[in-house]
């Protein structure tokens, strides 16, 4: 392993405080096997004590060369391969490489199927938020909000299982619509999880909105402005922390989330205290968005009339979705064969990570820590 | 209550307080200088205590050994030990070093002569009991303004420490 | 020699002031003993309470729903490989733990169980407290810098910076707490343990009360202190797993890693010990003045057996509700032969002559097991401070009311 | 089939350049425009400053091996005043560099060393051109399409990991 010094030549280092003592600036290397990087993320810090004059983020540790995969499958085959991206957020990878193919196939699933579809990809946004703020409140060192959230989000793979039969790696979704009908007793399933996750959100709230250190330690931490969010190509939760109101689900609506009514949760200051707000008011809008879908879901097919072989016509198509964490896009090239020509994912956790070293620097070490939780990456979608 | 083994705890003591003072300036690692200089403080703490002075004694832990000694290894944790290791240890002024050795000691030969009299024999250890009170009421009475002074100079010493920190912007 | 064993059991004084030095070891193994299982206690207690609190079940498979998981993890650390890494300053490294537990057992001297149930009355009994367990930061330091590695050194910094701080408030605190003991007949206050708790005897209330809110709030700087001083949560940023892995023992394994481990509790409970003798009254029942009477100390008195007997009733109703299943035999018996123990233990204390000896202790453990509580009860609530919050809370908040409230006492003090 | 993309935009660079605008086409009701290598860079600009694509979302490429100018580099930008996307395309040939347009959006820092670590185009002016995902010291662009699939270099796997083998 190369010296860890050698990484961060290139950036622009402030000065670090002169004192009597002159101390010299300390290099420490933050994982990729740390208890807070999430994963193998690893962060070069250039410290002045705990100030944090520089980072470098050195990643690729988990990279499996999905789009090299990709030009190897078929369109088909290539479908559960994009559930190991964002592991965290399965569905919501096989809602945006289907809803892909099928643009360029030209066709478009049936209303019944959309709807589970979105049902799902709410539900999915919601663990993913849990299981963010679990962690994110465990390296901020609140132990208890992450035993609390694992338990909720239970219930929500439970569901996934008895759909689909799997509980983290769903592949729920098929290029056309859905594989499977809903099972026995789905639509009661689902509002008993409406009934009992809201005042689960309360009690998360509970312990950690109106606790002074978590106030403390979140606020003015980590701040990033609606331009540099934009320049840096920040999305998600992170840009609406931000004060932007910007959503694709409602800017470039995909599935059917155009016939629903929901907010886009927005914060002011852009700062760790207010994107914890912004993904907890999500949760409480996928929440509506679920309501409405459950009540509203109509009958009939799931699946569309899709060739045996599926070869779409020559041509190219950028499709994203509004991830858990994110734009999740995925541009995919046809020559016209079975297999895609070109698959590119463009993951958010990977755009998102760049802005770490903006939001750190002149910061401290602890905040660090917070910024890459409230980044909420994963590495497996970082890395790919 | 005759203490237990006066006379061996007396020399045990002194002994250590020595050695720390000899480590402290023949080790080469600073830090290793400080631990032996910590050693040298406890043993004194335990002189202070057999000379019936707990109060002082507790003073010399908490003070010199748990504050003060945590500031000098905080201080030198932070300069490269590396560097100091490459230092001359001694400098060359074995001239000056004899002098004020061989002055010292005549200093201390000198008062085990003459000054029999400052010392008075056998006179009654004070009290164990109300030594802390004795101790206060001496610096808040009988000595009040010498010890309003050095508090003073502390004061000066912190408001350099200040300007000298400030300085830097 | 039976003479000389004997002739402490009538004395009306600690072993270390009547100078009986085959007793004064006796207490001290006792003591040292005590501790150690009262770690071992704890650090079964912590995990099943935090488990609880966090709705999971904590140690379940060693022993009867986890009673033996202590054991099993002191064999587990001792038998590990112990690593002292190369690149490590040996010396310093090796000696850094023991100075650590040194400083945390060496306290247990002076804390006085109850009015002739300790080692010794030093009469400047809380300075050396306070100054002994203020060495422990050494080993911390020490620690952190013979690791040779960043982690650990930024902890130990840290640590070092903190318990320094941390300090100076819980000085003032206690100072204000010393003032109170000066308000007797004789005008002259007392440092000796026992002394502060005679004090809140003769003046018949609890220093936690005295001056109220004054009082109350030299205690509360104080408890905030103590948390910041053991390096627990919110306070543990030394050793803030998220941040630095371990922060100063990142590098330790095994029984060394242990021995820090046994003196970070030590400690918790010897600061606790302080706040109990300095403001809630010591080994002193609660109501001694308005609950007086042969009838309340009879009741008083026989609160140690029915706690016992209550604990067994608990462990009893384990044994009733475990799995029938054969797999589980052992672990049934395990339970109900613990139980037993318990009730053994509850009636024993039900003798009078027993009883009336192990009431203080009694009083004073209790008072003490809340504390514990209240430490694994932050930890389960609170997320970690920043440094610099930390610094601020201990600089510019703790210290300025504690002087406050130190002046507000001496004021009082004279004008009442 | 692609067909034609008529808006004020396309008018106005097509005005401006001429020729070098060589397709702007809508297909499956996303625009994109091809554009000749040497004004790409230029038309960034002009989008960015005064077209409010203020918002970079991917750089990526595609490789025709059996093309003259095997490499396809894509920009995807995004407009939050026009709520509109755009593709932008260009072709460049094997070892041809291109102008970094890390100045324009910094967002492409990232997106342009995957692009380099993937294909092995070149940007000048990039602060810190070097492989991102593969491992630094690595041969060879993992997704042109001359690379096998289970291709790897060996050389890098012995040294570094002291296997024969990552396979």
């Amino acid at each position: 392993m190369a010296d860890p010094t050698t990484y961060l030549s290139h950036l622009e280092l402030g000065e670090p405080d002169k004192t009597f003592l002159d101390s010299s600036e300390l290099i420490i290397n933050m994982g990729p096997q740390h208890p807070a990087t999430h994963g193998v993320l690893r962060v070069i810090l250039k410290l002045d004590g705990e100030k944090v004059l520089g980072t470098e983020c050195v990643i690729g540790y988990l990279h499996r060369g999905v789009e090299k995969i990709a030009e190897h499958r078929t369109y088909t085959m290539f479908n559960p391969y994009v559930d190991r991206m964002d592991y965290v957020a399965a569905v919501s990878n096989g809602l945006g490489y289907c809803e892909a193919v099928e643009k360029l196939l030209n066709i478009e699933a049936p209303p019944r199927a959309k709807y589970i579809r979105v049902i799902l990809t709410e539900l999915n946004r919601i663990a993913s938020h849990q299981l963010w703020l679990g962690t994110h409140a465990l390296d901020i060192g609140a132990m208890t909000p992450l035993f609390y959230t694992f338990r909720d989000r239970e219930e929500i793979l439970k569901i996934f299982e008895k759909y689909c039969g799997a509980r983290l790696t769903t592949h729920a979704f098929r290029i056309g619509g859905c594989q499977y009908e809903t099972y026995e007793g789905f639509e009661q399933d689902v509002k008993k999880f409406l009934d009992f996750v809201p005042p689960r959100i309360d009690e998360y709230e509970e312990l950690l909105t109106t606790n002074r250190i978590w106030v403390e330690r979140t606020r003015e931490v980590g701040k990033i402005s609606a331009a540099d969010c934009k320049a840096l190509g920040v999305t998600g939760p992170v840009l609406r922390a931000s004060g932007v109101k910007w959503d694709i689900r409602k800017a470039l609506p995909y599935a059917n989330y155009s016939e629903f009514d929901f907010d886009i949760p927005t914060g002011a200051n852009g700062d760790t205290f207010d994107r914890y707000m912004v993904r907890m008011q999500e949760m409480r809008q996928s929440l509506r968005i679920i309501r409405q879908a459950v009540e509203r879901i109509p009958e009939g097919p799931i699946m569309a009339k899709v060739p045996k072989v599926m070869k779409p016509p020559v041509g190219e198509v950028y499709h994203s979705i509004e991830a858990p964490k994110g734009e999740l896009g995925y541009f995919i090239v046809s020559d016209g064969s079975t297999q895609p020509y070109r698959v590119r994912v463009r993951p958010p956790s990977f755009v998102n990570l760049q802005a770490l070293d903006i939001m750190v620097r002149g910061q401290l070490v602890a905040d660090v820590i917070a910024v890459i939780g409230t980044l909420d990456i994963v590495l497996g979608e970082v890395d790919r | 209550m005759a203490p237990v083994a006066t006379g061996f705890f007396f020399y045990f003591l002194s002994g250590l307080t020595l050695l720390g003072g000899i480590l402290v300036i023949t080790q080469k690692n600073p830090v290793h200088s400080a631990l032996a200089l910590i050693l040298g403080l406890l043993s004194q703490a335990g002189l202070y205590l057999m000379l019936y002075a707990p109060f002082v004694a507790g003073v010399q832990i908490i003070l010199y050994a748990g504050g003060i000694m945590v500031l000098f290894l905080f201080v030198i944790m932070l300069v490269s030990i590396e560097r100091t290791q490459r230092e001359e240890q001694f400098n060359k002024l074995w001239l000056v070093g004899l002098l004020s050795a061989g002055a010292l000691g005549a200093l201390f030969v000198l008062v085990y002569a003459k000054g029999t009299g400052l010392f008075p024999e056998g006179a009654a250890p004070p009290a164990e009991s109300n030594n802390t009170q004795q101790v206060g009421q001496l610096l808040y009475g009988q000595y009040m303004f010498s010890f309003e002074i050095a508090s003073l100079l502390l004061l000066v010493a912190i408001i350099g420490a200040v300007v000298m920190a400030k300085r830097r912007t | 020699m039976l003479d000389y064993v004997t002739s402490y059991l009538g004395m009306n004084t600690t072993p270390g002031q009547a100078g009986n030095v085959f007793w004064a070891l006796i207490y001290i193994l006792v003591v040292f003993a005590g501790v150690s299982v009262a770690v071992m206690a704890m650090n079964w207690l912590e995990r099943k309470a935090l488990a609880h609190f966090q709705i999971r079940l904590g140690p379940m498979r060693v022993g009867p729903h986890g009673l033996l998981q202590p054991i099993a993890d002191a064999v587990k650390l001792m038998t590990k490989e112990d690593i002292i890494p190369a690149e490590a300053d040996a010396f310093v490294f090796w000696i850094a733990p023991l100075i650590i537990l040194c400083a945390s057992f060496t306290v247990y001297i002076v804390i006085p169980f109850g009015p002739t149930h300790a080692i010794t009355d030093l009469n400047i009994g809380v300075l050396f407290m306070l100054g002994v367990s203020s060495l422990s930061v050494l080993g911390v330091v020490m620690a952190g810098w013979a690791s040779n590695s960043h982690y650990p050194l930024l902890g130990a910094l840290r640590s070092s910076a903190q318990m320094i701080s941390y300090e100076v408030a819980m000085g003032m605190a206690v100072v204000s707490a010393i003032l109170m003991t000066s308000l007797n007949k004789t005008g002259t206050g007392t440092l000796s343990m026992i002394g502060i708790v005679e004090a809140q005897q003769q003046q018949q209330i609890w220093f936690l009360f005295k001056f109220f809110p004054f009082g109350f709030i030299a205690f509360a700087i104080f408890a905030i202190a103590m948390v910041a001083e053991t390096n627990r949560a919110p306070f543990d940023l030394p050793e803030a797993e998220s941040e630095l892995t371990a922060g100063f023992h990142t590098e330790y394994s095994g029984l060394r890693w242990s021995l820090f481990m046994l003196g970070e509790y030590a400690a918790m409970i010897a600061v606790s010990s302080i706040a109990v003798t300095l403001w809630l009254g010591g080994w002193l029942r609660p109501f001694p003045n308005t609950l007086t009477g042969a009838t309340w100390d009879l009741v008083f008195s026989l609160l140690p057996g029915f706690t016992f007997l209550g604990l067994a009733l608990i462990a009893f109703i384990g044994v009733i509700r475990m799995p029938k299943h054969p797999y589980f035999r052992i672990q049934t018996m395990g339970l109900a032969g613990f139980a037993v123990v318990l009730g053994i233990i509850g009636l024993v204390l039900f003798i009078p002559p027993v009883r009336d000896r192990i009431q203080d202790i009694f009083w004073f453990v209790a008072k003490v097991a809340v504390f514990m509580y209240l430490y694994i009860w932050y930890r389960a609530t609170f997320p970690r401070y920043r440094f610099d919050q930390l610094m601020r809370v201990g600089w510019k908040v703790l210290l300025p009311v504690a002087i406050g409230v130190l002046i507000m006492t001496a004021i009082l003090g004279v004008v009442l | 089939m692609p067909v034609p993309w008529e808006s004020s935009l396309v008018t106005q660079l097509k005005a401006q350049y001429g020729s070098g605008i060589r397709e702007a086409n809508t297909y499956l009701g996303q625009n994109y425009l091809v554009l000749d290598p040497s004004i790409t860079h230029e038309i960034l600009e002009i989008l960015h400053e005064e077209e409010e694509f203020e918002y970079c979302v991917d750089i990526t490429a595609v490789h025709y091996p059996k093309r003259e100018k095997p490499f396809d580099l894509i920009w995807i930008l995004y407009s939050f005043a026009k709520n509109q996307r755009l593709r932008v395309k260009t072709m460049l040939a094997d070892g041809e560099s291109f102008p970094s347009s890390v100045a324009i959006w910094p967002t492409a820092n990232w997106l342009e060393r995957e692009v380099y670590d993937m294909f092995g185009i070149k940007f000048d002016g990039h602060p810190d051109l070097k492989r991102i995902l593969m491992p630094d010291g690595w041969k060879g662009h993992p997704l042109r399409k001359d690379y096998g699939i289970v291709q790897q270099d060996t050389e890098w796997v012995q040294v570094n990991l002291g296997i024969e083998s990552g396979q």
